[in-house]
């Protein structure tokens, strides 16, 4: 019989990461022979408490395995705790959780894409410029990481000069109107990171309607939106990580773990894909439609 | 009218409007950036949705309503517009005039919920919101990356009469809205049931329609701000507008109308939603700390109420 | 002349209540048709069903001959219905001239013709004396002038046919009274048939051709007002013949109790006077002479400007309802349902609402609670009679007889009514004088605030007169006739 | 009271009570695993921290208030324990009744705002709303993944005479609440001020003092329900909370609480968030997609809501 499965993750409205990872585990768990039901909290992006609901209604339901995109790092931790000792298969992809009472973790190193990032901004400006970065959902643990990676890579590229750091979400809104307001100080601004595509979409509609095509926008995440705004030269460039690889490598470790009479010998504890830099050159072969 | 019963009658508003003007000569003071014209039609088209929005919320809170639903229902319109344009290759004129035309039928459901099926309007719209949100995930489920063709962003950027298309499209509807609740039976109406809806009732006023046309017309407003915001970000996200009901109701009040309706003037609803605008667009002009801004924004708008309120 | 409006066999229950049972009505053209009764007989409940704010639930009605049924106000409206109703259909955050003409609005091409309607409003505040500017707030204004323009909002109307005005004189004043009347008189002879309602009976002798009077949702009878005296009306009403319409005043007034001294505030100016120990003391005027805001600054309701206040020889200063309730003083407010009840409050918690440190324990005694709440509502006679239903679905009557025993229960030692018996009926009216009378006979201090000058020279032992918020007149023993009261009140002078 | 007059009191509580039977009947044809001990107690679990927020919410709305900063307060309470304990080492208990005191203070100043300032509830708790969740953001900057030690997390699991402490609370909080309602003075104060505050002040009621301790009371539920969330996340999210006015002030409105004040009851909000909790917690057990979820929501409560009017 098949395994009863479930991916959570934090938003299945407004992310598009967040949906393409869920999608590609429904898909790829048909060809496994896992039935992959796909969870997100009702509540905004912060709701932690509704994953935590969520995995304590999939423990009740007996379900085989579950992959968990976790929303906060220290936050799941209890529940997953108790979802083990159920014998659920609970696998941590993306976001790292604070525990080892898992069967594995799965994940880019979203602090090395924030670093990326800078240094192709770098590479473009020829190491010298004004930057700016725009941040996604204050107080994230996704966005710390990215901005401290950025910071990292501000620090190894002397040339560039931080002239502005603002945010508060992850929407093409919220980067439009924040760039709107960066270039009224900044107008010679020379690159802009965005924490999300959405973030550099938004920029970019911003940057346009203020005539300044020059800038160098980079995004994260590697969502159709922003490959299409890539190829339009809108966007320079976005950090992919590869949701397809990661669910694969997730859910193999969760069969592999069940096959193995629920045990994690033989399973590597943390695996990171490395996240890609997609420019012009690679973005044709990403774009869908 | 003479000057002195104008000035009586808009006092909120104008302190309200002093509170504005103050926030506005302390930024111009902390950033050489912010008085410019360049900037002003930022904050502007900054301030347009939310003051589209609003102003069907107007409407509503003076009838003593509340519309949880329009974050939801400006995503209604991008997606279907979206959907239509972009995936059935439908003409962006009409599939924008066929995404209006659903989202102020869903706004008039709202309003035949409210009046027939005597569901509170804070539950029935935040049933909306909740439904016409799903509806948007729904439709927009295969393609959340659409984008708008270029020849539509002319309504983000576009100039009429020298001022961006997003600021004179505001302008017309204050002007439209407020030209209704002066000089028509239903602005009228609007008022009287927000006053005292069962004085309006024996006074000959038909309830029923007065409702419904009020959340209509909230839904209208919602439509033409999706349009802007279609236009201005390019793309239909499916998350657009959410949360966008607390600052629209936010707006309002912060103009001088107040929640339990029966009063409320559209000149107080501009002021609210342009101190909204120039607080958040100057908080980022003049760098202030993101994890500060909330607490600015929260204290300074508490403030500018207290001022208005405290002259009365 | 014809039958205008004639209903058959209505009836109209409420959970609990049969409003109007089997009830025959008819109207004939031109007449003034007084319907009279009990408070909570039924009359509001039948005038409401004629102009289309209530649904009957049996019978038939006929205008002019023809079968109709109103579904809304509006319908009656068009049908030529005006209606005055008891409580007002007002909208306090609108402008006079806006609610005059509220639903009703001239249009000009482009929109509402804001010239008109306050020109006419101008024009009508004129022409009925009427204290006020087209542009002034509603909510600025005092419970005489609103009732004032409540009537002018129907009479405009163009195509009215029949005129329903339910106690449209309970709050004003025997100069508006007659200015109404005078107004009753003109549209009666420019064929407008009227149903007048009211619990002043003298006032029905005046103007009504007929009386139809009402007991517990039935009628009692209906004939030419030529054919009943007022006692004869009494006694239809009350079932009972009923002697005297006040009882003996109280007769030993004992010490000084509250001392106002040198009282300034907005609306009132050097007031001061004393009350006493076993004492009624009236105090009276014309509307707007600043009878409710010097009650209200005694009572720590609004803030005086200057002026000592004193209780037992001990200065006091009453800085909130509160404190002037904890030092002893309770009152009786003017307008019920703005400042005197909890509409969606059960009978019982409007009349404890004031004694709730009486019953706290420091928890509520709810079984103290209800049985004292209920021996007031008893006393008062309320129907109906469960103290737990909720006020607002009281007759008019019957809530202002909850205000009442909200401070009986009170039980303070200086009681201050403002116009305590507004639309109440004769039989309760007596009712509560005698109580009035009683508490002053068991030693408290009573100030009734009345503008009904036979109420004052009834029931008081010494009454205040008030003119543009001064004291122009003490008045007791004999001197306290109704020639003296009006002539202190308009500011003749009056010469001993 | 008799058992006719108790019905005739509580009807809408009683057909809200209908339809959340109705709902759980519906849920436990269509799952096996939804009628079981185990998942009521999750429900119970899931829905204890709108319920114990909804009750301070109960009171707010009765006194014809509202309060938006429920969820940022209930943030505050979880963030300044966090850093208490877990950076600064405090004792648990201690660091979590400074956490709870801290919140309390924020609710009273709501209060006073709302009363001294004659600042809108709605604008002064939406003020405090963005400088609390601003000031969750600042103290957690530096440690935003703080987690608490392992026996304070006994809090979400442990068992109270055989049922999980944080039912066990909310029902607790529930009867405190009900108790104030009925048998205290602030009580019936708190209803008298709701259904008419001029009344009330005549009547010798001190408004000041009902409303400022009505905003404290919702404070305070609002730190409780930081402690249940704190215990059941294990950590200290600085986002923990948002949204979480609406679902609040939802549950109150389902169980017959009206938006005007002046009624309201305790049994009502319970229903209320129960029949939220139920909803989620059903379609997620019977694997309702999700884009539907917020549609079948939506419509449910609008539904039951209708229902419990209808027969008004
Ligand atoms: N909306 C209502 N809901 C329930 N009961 C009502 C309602 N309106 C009136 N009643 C009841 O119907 C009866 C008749 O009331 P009505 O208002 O017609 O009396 P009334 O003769 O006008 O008395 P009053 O002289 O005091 O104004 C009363 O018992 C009253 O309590
Ligand atoms: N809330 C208010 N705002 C402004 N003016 C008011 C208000 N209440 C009363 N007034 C005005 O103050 C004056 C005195 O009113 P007050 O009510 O004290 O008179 P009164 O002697 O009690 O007469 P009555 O109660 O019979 O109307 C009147 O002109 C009245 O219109
Ligand atoms: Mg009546
Ligand atoms: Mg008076």
């Amino acid at each position: 019989a098949d395994l009863k499965g479930a991916i959570v993750v934090m938003d299945l409205t407004t992310n598009a990461f967040q949906i393409e990872m869920a999608d590609q585990a429904v898909a790829y768990g048909k060809e496994v022979g896992v039935d992959i039901q796909r969870y997100a909290p009702a509540g905004s992006f912060g709701d932690y408490e509704g994953q935590i609901s969520i995995i304590e209604n999939l423990i009740t339901k007996n379900t085989d395995i579950i992959i968990l995109v976790a929303g906060h790092t220290t936050a799941l931790v209890p529940v997953v705790k108790k979802a083990m000792k159920a014998g659920v298969a609970v696998v941590n992809m993306d976001n790292r959780l604070n525990t080892t009472d898992m069967v594995a973790y799965v994940g880019v190193d979203n602090g090395q894409g924030g670093k990326m990032a800078v240094d192709y901004i770098a590479k473009r400006l020829g190491g010298i410029g004004k930057i700016a970065l725009i941040q996604g959902e204050t107080g994230n643990p996704v966005q710390i990481l990215r901005t401290k990676g950025f910071e990292l890579g501000a620090l190894v590229h002397p040339g560039l000069e931080v002239a502005a750091q603002q945010g508060a979400h992850w929407t093409e809104e919220e980067g439009l109107k924040v760039m709107e307001d960066i270039l009224q100080s900044h107008p010679d601004l020379d690159g802009v990171f965005g924490e999300s595509d959405n973030l550099a979409v938004g920029a970019a509609r911003a940057a346009a309607s203020a005539g300044k095509t020059d800038i160098v926008i980079v995004g994260y995440d590697g969502q159709q939106g922003g490959y299409e705004a890539i190829k339009k030269g809108d966007v320079a460039a976005t950090i992919r990580m590869d949701a397809r690889k990661m669910v694969e490598l997730s859910i193999d470790a969760a069969l592999k773990y069940i096959a193995n009479g629920k045990t994690t010998e033989g399973i590597d504890p943390e695996t990171y894909i490395a996240p890609e830099l997609v420019t012009a050159a690679e973005v044709d072969q990403y774009i869908t439609n | 009218m003479s000057i002195k019963v104008l000035v009586a009658d808009s006092k909120q508003q104008l302190i309200a409007l002093a509170c504005l003007v103050a926030v506005v000569i302390v930024l111009s003071f902390m950033s050489e950036y912010f008085f410019t014209a360049n900037n002003l039609f930022n904050i502007g088209k900054q301030a347009s949705i939310n003051l589209i929005i609003g102003l069907g919320m107007t409407l509503v809170i003076i009838s003593a309503g509340i519309d949880l639903s329009v974050g939801s229902l400006l995503a209604l319109t991008i997606s279907i517009m979206a959907v239509l344009n972009v995936v059935h290759g439908v003409d962006i004129v009409i599939a924008g005039s066929l995404a209006i035309a659903a989202t102020v039928f869903a706004g008039m459901i709202n309003g035949i919920v409210i009046q027939y099926g005597k569901v509170p309007a804070f539950i029935t719209t935040l049933g909306m919101m909740g439904v016409a949100r799903g509806v948007v995930l729904l439709i927009s489920r295969g393609n959340p990356s659409m984008s708008f063709p270029e020849e539509f962003l002319w309504i983000a950027d576009g100039l009429v009469l020298g001022i961006p298309f997003p600021i004179f499209l505001s302008i017309v509807i204050a002007i439209l809205v407020s030209l209704l609740l002066k000089y028509t039976r239903l602005g009228r109406s609007i008022y009287a049931i927000g006053g005292n809806e069962e004085a309006a009732r024996l006074s000959g006023i038909n309830i029923a329609y007065v409702r419904i046309a009020t959340y209509t017309l909230s839904g209208l407003c919602c439509a033409l701000g999706g349009i802007i915001y279609a236009a201005r970000v390019g793309a239909a996200p499916p998350s657009a507008g959410i949360g966008y009901e607390l600052n629209a109701i936010a707006a309002v009040i912060i103009g001088g109308t107040a929640l339990n309706g029966g009063q409320g003037k559209v000149s107080g609803t501009v002021i609210g939603a342009l101190l909204m605008a120039v607080i958040a667009n100057g908080l980022n002009i003049i760098e202030v700390d993101p994890y500060w801004q909330s607490i600015v924004i929260g204290a300074i708008i508490v403030i500018a109420v207290m001022f208005s309120n405290l002259r009365k | 002349m014809g039958i205008l409006l004639e209903v058959t066999g209505l009836s109209k229950s409420f959970p609990g209540v049969r409003a109007l049972d089997n009830v025959d009505f008819d109207l004939v053209e031109g007449e003034v048709h007084a319907l009279l009764g009990e408070n909570g007989a039924g009359k509001s409940t039948l005038v409401k069903i004629i102009t289309g704010a209530y649904r009957r639930d049996e019978g038939a009605m006929r205008l002019n001959g023809k079968p109709v049924d109103f579904h809304t106000p509006s319908e009656a409206q068009q049908a030529g219905i005006g209606g005055i109703y008891q409580e007002f259909s007002q909208v306090n955050a609108l402008t006079v001239a806006e609610n005059i003409f509220l639903g009703a609005y001239p249009m000009r091409r482009f929109g509402i013709d804001w010239t008109a309607i306050n020109r006419e409003s101008a024009r009508l505040l004129e022409q009925f004396g009427v204290d006020a500017n087209p542009t002034d707030k509603l909510s600025t204004l005092g419970v005489a002038t609103r009732q004032m323009i409540e009537i002018l909002k129907v009479v405009h109307r163009e195509n009215l046919k029949i005129l329903i005005m339910d106690e449209p004189t309970s709050a004003l004043s025997d100069a508006e009274t007659r200015t109404l009347f005078d107004f009753v008189r003109t549209l009666q002879s420019m064929g407008v048939s009227i149903i007048y309602i009211s619990h002043r009976l003298d006032e029905i002798k005046q103007i009504c051709s007929r009386i139809t009077v009402f007991k517990n949702g039935r009628k009692v009878c209906t004939s030419p007002a030529s054919d009943m005296t007022i006692d004869d009306i009494v006694t239809q009403m009350v079932g009972t013949e009923l002697k005297d319409h006040f009882p003996a005043k109280s007769s030993h007034a004992g010490d000084t109790t509250l001392r106002v001294s040198d009282f300034c505030g907005d609306g009132f100016r050097n007031i001061s006077f004393t009350s006493r120990q076993g004492e009624v003391l009236g105090i009276t005027g014309l509307v707007g002479s600043g009878k409710t805001e010097l009650l209200e600054s005694i009572f720590g309701a609004r803030s005086a400007a200057s002026g000592r206040l004193a209780l037992d020889d001990r200065p006091i200063s009453n800085g909130s309802p509160e404190e002037a309730i904890a030092n002893g003083i309770g009152l009786l407010p003017e307008s019920r349902k703005e400042q005197g009840l909890n509409l969606i409050m059960s009978c019982l918690g409007n009349i404890s609402l004031a004694s709730l440190d009486k019953i706290a324990h420091p928890f509520l005694d709810l079984a103290e609670e209800t049985r004292v709440a209920e021996e007031n509502f008893n006393r008062l006679e309320i129907r109906p009679g469960d103290p737990r239903n909720r006020v607002v679905n009281l007759s008019g009557g019957n809530q202002q007889k909850i205000v009442l025993a909200k401070w009986l229960m009170r039980d303070a030692n200086i009681l201050m009514f403002d116009e305590p018996t507004r639309g109440i009926d004769v039989g309760a009216k007596f009712q509560i004088y005698s109580l009035i009378v009683e508490l002053a006979r068991a030693g408290k201090s009573v100030i009734v605030a009345s503008s009904e000058i036979d109420e004052v020279i009834g029931l008081c032992n010494r009454a205040l007169v008030l003119r543009k918020g001064e004291i122009v007149k003490e008045l007791a023993g004999d001197e306290l006739n109704s020639e003296n009261v009006v002539f202190s009140m308009s500011g003749r002078k009056h010469v001993h």
